[in-house]
């Protein structure tokens, strides 16, 4: 009961994300949207885990964190510079 | 560039836990979820992030694409090397209890050596095509 | 249990169609690999679904548990992941090329570019 | 106790052998280490022959666990004759093509085409011996992958699209066979394929086995160039560097036949193939592409897209021979596939000389070319003639038992057809010897010469094999007979 209650609740924020992810308006709205997603499915992960009692699930969330958190930042480089190497030409280091 | 120092600060605290989980992953994968291609794959991870936020130059100092092909290729030929002992003490290919005294350790063993070398050739690769599209000029 | 009953070959079933029609039908190259990544993935969860056993949990051993969902087509899905993975990754440098060559990724573009020629 | 090592051998050489070119540098090295591998992997292929018509089937358990637990490596004597198929014209092919490669191939990526090669090399390799279906798509996927970036590696820039669509509809078909044995695996749950024999006897009648049967064929079909989708190879052969093109046409649509040979008859069986009118779909299609293919090819003005869409036509002759689900037909399907992948071997590794020597390979830069290139153009002559089916080549041994095949089953249509597509084999061969031997070059363009003594010895071992076989055909036709047996009756 607790378990339905708890994955019903962060599925609904879910759905909520997911109504920012495809309404934008902007590609930073989008871009969050797709982040909180990711975040609440680490959440769903760790619930799932902790109410089936397989605490391994846990090393799945983590990783699944690990990527959601790289990914977004790849993403908002790209967006920001338009490349995921060299954002000011050719000379510059590259860097952020 | 001193804009993003969130980022770079966060990167640095992050860097070191990120590489320690892939390490984790790799040699916790015979109890429990993980394995040798979910550890590179985490450990690609770690250097792409770097790339990202410290730039490819800098990334490529770390791990030059030569050392990462070479790796590459390591990998595979560890992989291959571990069936080849089960050849050489009269064995099937791949047969892993000839390895050690008995055959469970042995097992135990040549599973570690095989995941090692599927890692190392996971995580060359990943970033290896990492180096590749986002060295691309625009 | 009845709802489900062959819910996930439906699901896969869609997907499948989707992604084989997105290959045949769209014109830009980048899509098709899209497409194509859809496609494949329909016959992951082909593969997972198929090894679900009823009451089973996911095969990591642990105390106190008696029924595991079969581990086998995991196993061989990861390995088509895999695979997956390279031929995306290979179709994608093959595509940055085309890009580089004919300075397009568009099917009518490019073969109006080859018949000038 | 090497001996007992040889299945694994067979596919670890090459597997071993592509990491480390991969690391080399320069082309010396990498060249000199793939010859050695091939030339003993061809070694290794002779000791399985003789092990095989010494001892019958041999099954290695690979890591020790025994079969159905395990991966098993079968080798039967269709396993071997299409090793050796595969492994001689991998020898043949290195051996004669290193000034080709060195032409076409960039000095950089020349460490990589080599690792590639290999692994092309063991893919198709392990293919054939494993007894696992999964196995078989890792192997397919290996071959395949390698296949792209090797096609993709061709001097002309279309070359890159060529490699586009084969990886886009060679990955639909790879992921069609999976989805096949998905289905099959949930229907026995097994995967290795005697077991899958015995177990598919007890459900066959269930629409789940179909449709794997259905899934699986059309997987296989794509890759091996069946007729309405084999859009992909002319452009892929035409395009990718000759010494490739040589090495694909020879060997991977073989393998793929290989496949479907053993899916059908091995684990479903000649009543299901009868019994799904699969048997007429595929004598039809044979037919078409045998028709089809053999007159596009004669309009062709590219030498290396008119042989792709002969090679169309040959696997139409297979096919057809195959759809008959016979003894004779399959004893003459496998035997056209052995004999097949000689002389399109010969004949592309010929075209590799002249695109060496001439620098392009449309019709006119044969002119003249029997004066330059004596040898060359005689072993492709010869491979030509074999082609066509003239008696002393082993294309008339294939010939012979096609038609044996056709009239068993009262085909005389079927005879006819095979003998007028014979006809247009003169058609699209012909022109091409004419112009080699009773034209002129054009003075315009610069002279060449004949091609290189290690080029030469490539070609002609294959030519040599292509007498050696039309006067001797014993090997392969015993080969092809008793793996017909095999196939037809061994595995019920």
């Amino acid at each position: 009961m607790l378990f339905a209650v708890a994955s019903l609740a962060v599925a609904v924020s879910m759905l909520f994300a997911l109504i920012r992810a495809l309404a934008g308006p902007s590609v930073f709205d989008r871009i969050l949207a797709v982040n909180m997603f990711g975040t609440k499915t680490v959440l769903l992960i760790a619930i799932a885990g902790f109410f089936m009692g397989r605490p391994e699930f846990l090393d799945i969330a983590l990783a699944y964190a690990l990527i959601n958190f790289i990914g977004t930042i790849a993403v908002m480089k790209f967006f920001r510079y338009r490349t995921l190497g060299l954002p000011r030409g050719g000379e510059d280091l590259g860097d952020l | 560039m001193h804009d993003h120092i969130i980022l770079r600060v966060i990167t640095k605290l992050l860097m070191p836990f990120i590489f320690l989980f892939a390490l984790y992953v790799q040699f916790h994968g015979d109890y429990g979820p993980g394995g040798g291609f979910q550890a590179g794959v985490i450990f690609a991870t770690g250097l792409i992030l770097y790339a990202l936020i410290f730039g490819l130059r800098s990334a490529k100092k770390v791990t030059p694409p030569r050392v990462l092909r070479v790796q590459l290729a390591l990998g595979v030929l560890l992989y291959a090397g571990v069936g080849v002992v089960g050849i050489m003490s009269g064995a099937e290919y791949l047969n892993y209890d000839v390895l050690a005294e008995d055959a469970h350790s042995g097992q135990h063993l040549g599973i570690l050596l095989v995941e090692l070398g599927v890692g190392l050739t996971v995580s060359a690769a990943m970033t290896l095509i990492f180096f590749l599209f986002a060295g691309q000029e625009q | 249990m009845d709802f489900p009953g062959l819910f996930n070959y439906w699901v896969v079933m869609v997907l499948m169609m989707i992604g084989l029609y997105i290959v045949i039908s769209d014109r830009n190259l980048v899509k098709k690999i899209v497409g194509l990544n859809i496609f494949q993935v329909s016959v992951f969860v082909f593969y997972i679904t198929m090894g679900k056993v009823d009451g089973g949990t996911a095969p990591i051993i642990g105390e106190g548990i008696e029924v595991y969902s079969n581990p086998l087509p995991h196993v061989l899905i990861l390995t088509a992941i895999v695979v997956g993975i390279a031929t995306t990754a290979l179709a994608l440098a093959l595509l940055v090329r085309i890009q580089d060559e004919f300075g397009s990724v568009d099917e009518d573009a490019i073969q109006k570019l080859e018949s000038r020629q | 106790m090497i001996s007992a090592q040889l299945p694994i051998l067979q596919v670890l050489l090459p597997l071993l052998a592509a990491p480390l070119c991969a690391i080399l540098r320069g082309r010396a090295l990498p060249h000199a280490l793939s010859v050695g591998t091939v030339l003993l992997s061809l070694l290794v292929t002779v000791g399985l022959l003789i092990r095989v018509e010494s001892t019958g089937t041999i099954s290695y358990a690979i890591g020790g666990w025994p079969p159905p637990i395990g991966i098993e490596y079968r080798v039967d004597q269709l396993s071997v004759i299409v090793l050796l198929i595969i492994q001689g014209v991998a020898a043949a092919v290195l051996v004669g093509g290193g000034a080709s490669i060195v032409r076409e191939i960039e000095a950089t990526r020349a460490p990589l085409f080599y690792a590639l090669f290999l692994l092309n090399l063991t893919g198709l390799t392990g293919m054939v011996l494993t007894g696992d279906l999964f196995n078989l798509f890792v192997f397919l996927e290996i071959s395949s992958l390698s296949t792209y970036v090797l096609v993709a590696l061709g001097t002309d820039r279309r070359a890159l699209l060529a490699a586009y669509q084969y990886l886009v509809i060679g990955t639909v078909g790879a992921t069609f066979y999976v989805i096949g044995v998905g289905l099959l695996y949930m229907m026995t749950g097994t995967l290795n394929m005697a077991d899958l024999a015995d177990r598919v006897a007890g459900v066959e009648e269930s629409t789940t086995i179909r449709t794997a049967f259905a899934f699986m064929i059309i997987g296989i079909g794509v890759k091996l160039g069946m007729m309405p989708v084999h859009f992909w190879l002319p452009n892929a052969y035409a395009r990718a560097p000759s010494v490739v093109s040589a090495f694909l046409a020879a060997t991977s649509t073989k393998v793929a036949v290989y496949i479907m040979l053993r899916v059908v008859f091995e684990i479903f069986g000649v009543p299901m193939f009868l019994a799904t009118h699969l048997s007429e779909i595929i004598i039809g299609l044979g037919i078409l592409a045998m028709v089809v293919a053999s007159v596009t090819a004669i309009f062709q003005d590219d030498v290396k897209r008119l042989l792709a869409y002969s090679s169309l036509a040959q696997i139409g002759y297979i096919l057809f021979a195959f759809g008959l689900a016979t003894e004779p037909g399959v004893t003459a399907s496998v035997l056209h596939l052995f004999n097949h992948g000689l002389m399109k071997g010969a004949l592309f590794l010929a075209l590799a000389a002249v695109a060496l020597r001439a620098g392009r390979t449309r019709r006119t830069d044969l002119d003249g070319l029997g004066q330059a290139m004596p040898l060359t153009m005689l072993g492709f002559t010869l491979a030509g003639l074999s082609l066509i089916g003239v008696p002393g080549t082993v294309g008339f041994i294939s010939k012979w038992y096609l038609l044996e095949a056709a009239f068993d089953r009262d085909g005389f249509i079927i005879a006819a057809i095979i003998l007028g597509s014979s006809l247009l084999a003169i058609l699209y061969v012909w022109p091409l010897v004419e112009r080699a031997y009773f034209r002129k070059r054009d003075p315009a363009l610069p002279p060449v010469e004949e091609a290189p003594l290690p080029m030469l010895i490539g070609i002609w071992l294959l030519v040599g094999a292509n007498l050696l076989f039309g006067v001797w055909p014993d090997l392969a036709t015993g080969l092809a007979e008793r793996s017909a047996l095999l196939l037809l009756g061994g595995a019920r």
